[in-house]
């Protein structure tokens, strides 16, 4: 295992750490359901067992990539749902 | 792996943070998000494109499939279902990272026999945590949704059986870094893995999930870094270790704001120590007040503030909250909104609902943005909302949530007080704010209330 | 090169961004001492270079480990220095 | 490299990391730095145990007489001399990257052959940036302690100069890319760039000094990153990143607070935008007060804010501030400092005056702090400060630091200039703040006049 993967995720920690911590709480919600679409990430890992051409690899990534794009497609569009709901009073609301 | 494919996945990973960096405020929240879209269909298609791919089939169904039940998830999904679908997200983010894992393990090992100890030990964690995120999350999504009753599940020696399944998987996983080829050891660990997602979610009552969720959030994330290491994949790295830290933070902040040990929650002994609410009664004078009163101490007032909480979200009020504030408003009267960071059943719970019904996010005042100035408030309306405005937290040392911070309302010249009845709220304890003198009690349903109210300023 | 090490890079520069913005300004001057201490890092390189067996080396390294070691000593000293000086009142200074 | 020394570089770089977190507070920053020290103590060790070592005479000979060399700095250097200190220091680091990038390209190059693109592309940027930093911070650090002229050198044809230079010297490394053995034209190069960094400095005033400074800082931990690159060492990218943020960062908040686009800056274009200042003279009236009716007056306040500035430093009347304020202290009446991001001539230059003079940090107030609060301020002292109180930057859209944030001693009920003329600061524009009707005048050298001022309090 490569010395430099530990570096890289030791790093992403502290990156993860100061950015999530920056979060305004408002968006605390929001933010659960972003993280939720980034985790859909594993569809990378996903794609590559599904598209081999052992069976057992195509069976297992198939079912990984539905999960996976569940949540990609489900996390972003429900954050944007979200998002969009965040306004600022336009003029006076109403 | 190519050259090419690992700059797209550097960019990639560039743009998850961004996207996060973006939810600092409300106003780049949505370039934000926008950022992180094109990551992930960069880091798709720099995949696709990579050359590795020899049959399309499979994805072309999965993608179809997934997006499917994803876009429909997220279009018929209501806002107050949002722990549950977050609940059930984690099971699925979890899942992929469990069957790669699989295959990595059955590919590397079975077929080329090259798993080093590195590779294994990535591989091991990666079931171990994926699995066990999985049940716990299936479970919490059980137990929030009602599929599964929700009250804690406990049992004589739980404690007990617990930590041996832990301990027995954790020694299979030990057993496998030094053979790794041995699959019986590798499956029933996985099988084990299961079970203790589920075990450790049975004590657990429904309304402590929120603490369960974000704590899954965090071992999804460990599972897909896992992956990363496994398949040596650096966006897997870098984005699981952006969720394992959001999930663990989320966790940080609520048990703090909660009163409870943080050693407490990760243990995954969250536990209900809820007290026994029967001994309450009302024997201590309360005022009680109408509706016309209320509207009467309203128009008084130069400055309201509004403290929802968990029963405005199972009332779905938030609607009629806002033709209240916009009532309000007309008759030129300040209305500020006073969010506890854990008021609710979710962190930012009141905020989305509140969003929902269209209120400016200017309005919505952290807590230590509108205590230093509660006391020139005029009145305040407290809206099912019941620990976090509860005083004794400040002032009773005996109290179980003595030090957890609240928001100052009976510093407010009035408080107004909806709910239904004197019942205690999550922490299961009794309320010195309801006998306040200048507190007034206003029973019923939280919507129904506000809606005869709001009828009686339209009069 | 490793790629790898862009990802270091890049995660250590959104690290570097994210912390050094929390830095209070009280304490802008003894970070940038601190910053030059850190900079003395470079000695790592220049040990390897004054230790070799080429001449060449020998001198490049040994001018660069003076200057380094001169970093890491007087910028961690006098950073110390600093942040000694900045107390709390004690009960009302006097 | 062996694997147990990239673990130590490894938990060093996290050290270093821990300890630049520890400077967000005054409180943390002391455990923070004894991190960073053992982090570096810890990557030193490492690499001597490594293997790589085979003659040690030059390293302890090295190692002596720069530790020589760096605590008598460390220990007998004045505080005010810090700008410089600092210049010299980032002239040191680069100094050391530049030879350890020359030593790789010998090795490498010479004896072995084995430049690879990457390779050179790594040790020409390292030299370009390191070469250009040595010699521009040996400019800053003789401008800074008047051992060169001070003012700004000019003459035509300049910028013309420097951008033929510049490209000559990116044209050799792009050169390099493709020929990288042509010895030649890597010395040349390294030549060129240390040209570069005398002709940058040259036609920047000494004020402008810190600004240059942090980009030197920027500069030098770019080339130690790139040494990183050059000999395949982490723990030299992290710390070499972190120090280019820093001097990054401190660069765009001197800039904003000095109201100058930041791409001015970033190309070293500093300048001097220095305004003809003998056209402003006394003609409007102003109102002057002596030390006996300035006691008067402190002694009738509640609340008194102390602005240092520049004059401060300059008479280096810090510790007669800090009587000045004990004295007001024993009478009552309570004393904030208000600090400006960019008062002095360093980022942080007062705090660190008057944290030598003794004076609690949390007495040191930020700008963003204090301007809400200024209004109820009874008596502000401002003390050799002038760009960073003038109400110009607020109310007069012509000026030149129009937009600039400032303290708003305006709108305390009375101010106290301490300065001995009626002379222009930094920016060389003219004050209204000096004309207010609240203001009163103290012209003098600001040790002098406060240390009479004190005199007449012990009285
Ligand atoms: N936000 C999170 O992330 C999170 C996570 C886990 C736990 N928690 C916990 O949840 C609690 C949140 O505090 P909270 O003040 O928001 O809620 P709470 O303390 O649980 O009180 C909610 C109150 O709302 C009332 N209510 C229920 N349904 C109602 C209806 N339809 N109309 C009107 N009133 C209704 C209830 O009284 P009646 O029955 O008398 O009406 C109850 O007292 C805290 O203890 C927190 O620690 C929060
Ligand atoms: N902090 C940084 O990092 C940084 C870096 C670069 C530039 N700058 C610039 O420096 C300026 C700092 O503002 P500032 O208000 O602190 O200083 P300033 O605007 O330069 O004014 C200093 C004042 O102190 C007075 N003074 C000088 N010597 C004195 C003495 N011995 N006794 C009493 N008064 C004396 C001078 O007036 P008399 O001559 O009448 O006494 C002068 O008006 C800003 O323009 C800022 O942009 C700051």
């Amino acid at each position: 295992m490569q010395i430099e993967l530990i570096y890289i995720l030791i790093l992403a920690g502290f990156v993860g750490f100061e950015v999530i911590r920056k979060v305004t709480p408002t968006l605390h919600t929001p933010l659960m359901s972003a993280t939720n679409a980034i985790s859909g990430i594993s569809l990378v890992g996903s794609l590559v067992a599904a598209g081999s051409d052992h069976q057992t690899a195509q069976i297992l990534g198939f079912i990984a990539v539905t999960a996976a794009t569940i949540n990609v497609v489900g996390g972003f569009m429900i954050t944007e749902r979200m998002l969009k709901m965040f306004k600022k009073k336009e003029k006076k609301q109403s | 792996m190519n050259y090419l494919t690992e700059i797209v996945y550097l960019i990639a990973s560039v743009l998850f943070i961004l996207g996060l960096k973006g939810l600092s405020h409300p106003e780049s929240a949505r370039r934000g998000m926008h950022f992180a879209e094109i990551g992930m269909l960069m880091a798709i298609v720099g995949t696709l494109v990579s050359g590795h791919i020899v049959t399309w089939t499979w994805i072309i169904t999965g993608v179809a499939i997934g997006s499917a039940i994803g876009a429909a998830m997220a279009i018929f999904m209501p806002m107050t279902a949002m722990p549950q679908r977050i609940a059930l997200s984690h099971a699925f983010g979890a899942l992929a990272a469990v069957l790669v894992g699989v295959n990595e393990y059955i590919e590397k090992g079975i077929y080329h026999q090259e798993l080093t100890t590195g590779l294994i030990g990535a591989i091991g964690f990666e079931v171990l945590f994926g699995a066990l995120t999985v049940t716990g999350s299936l479970m919490a999504f059980g137990k929030l949704s009602e599929l599964i009753k929700s009250a804690p599940i406990t049992y004589k020696g739980q404690n007990f059986i617990n930590i041996i399944l832990f301990f027995t998987a954790f020694g299979m996983f030990v057993y496998l870094i030094f053979f790794p080829y041995n699959s019986v050891i590798f499956y029933t660990m996985i099988g084990l893995s299961f079970l203790i997602g589920i075990f450790i979610v049975l004590p657990i009552g429904g309304a402590d999930m929120p603490v369960v969720i974000s704590l899954m959030n965090s071992y999804a994330g460990l599972a897909i870094a896992a992956t990363g290491f496994a398949i040596d994949n650096k966006v897997l790295i870098i984005a699981g270790s952006l969720d394992g830290a959001s999930g663990f933070i989320l966790s940080i902040i609520m048990s703090q704001a909660m009163n409870r040990s943080f050693t407490n929650v990760l243990f995954g002994a969250v536990g209900s120590s809820q007290v026994d609410v029967s001994a309450l009664a009302e024997e201590r004078p309360i005022t009680r007040v109408g509706i016309e009163d209320t509207k009467f101490i309203l128009e008084q007032a130069d400055r309201v503030v509004i403290v929802p909480g968990y029963g405005m979200a199972v009332a779905q009020a938030q609607h009629t909250v806002r033709e209240l504030s916009d009532e309000l408003d007309k008759r030129g009267i300040s209305v500020e909104f006073a969010i506890h960071p854990v008021a609710g059943r979710m962190p930012g719970h009141m905020n989305v609902l509140l969003a929902e019904a269209n209120i400016s996010y200017d309005q919505l005042l952290e807590m230590e943005t509108i205590n230093p100035t509660m006391d020139s408030v005029d009145v305040c309306i407290i809206i099912g909302a019941n620990d976090v405005v509860n005083p004794a937290a400040r002032t009773d040392k005996s109290s179980p949530i003595y030090g957890m911070p609240i928001i100052d309302v009976d510093k407010a010249k009035t408080v107004i007080v909806m709910k239904r009845s004197m019942a205690a709220g999550f922490a299961g304890i009794e309320n010195p704010l309801f006998y306040s003198p200048n507190t007034k009690m206003l029973f019923g349903d939280a919507k129904k209330v506000l809606q005869e109210l709001v009828a009686e300023f339209k009069k």
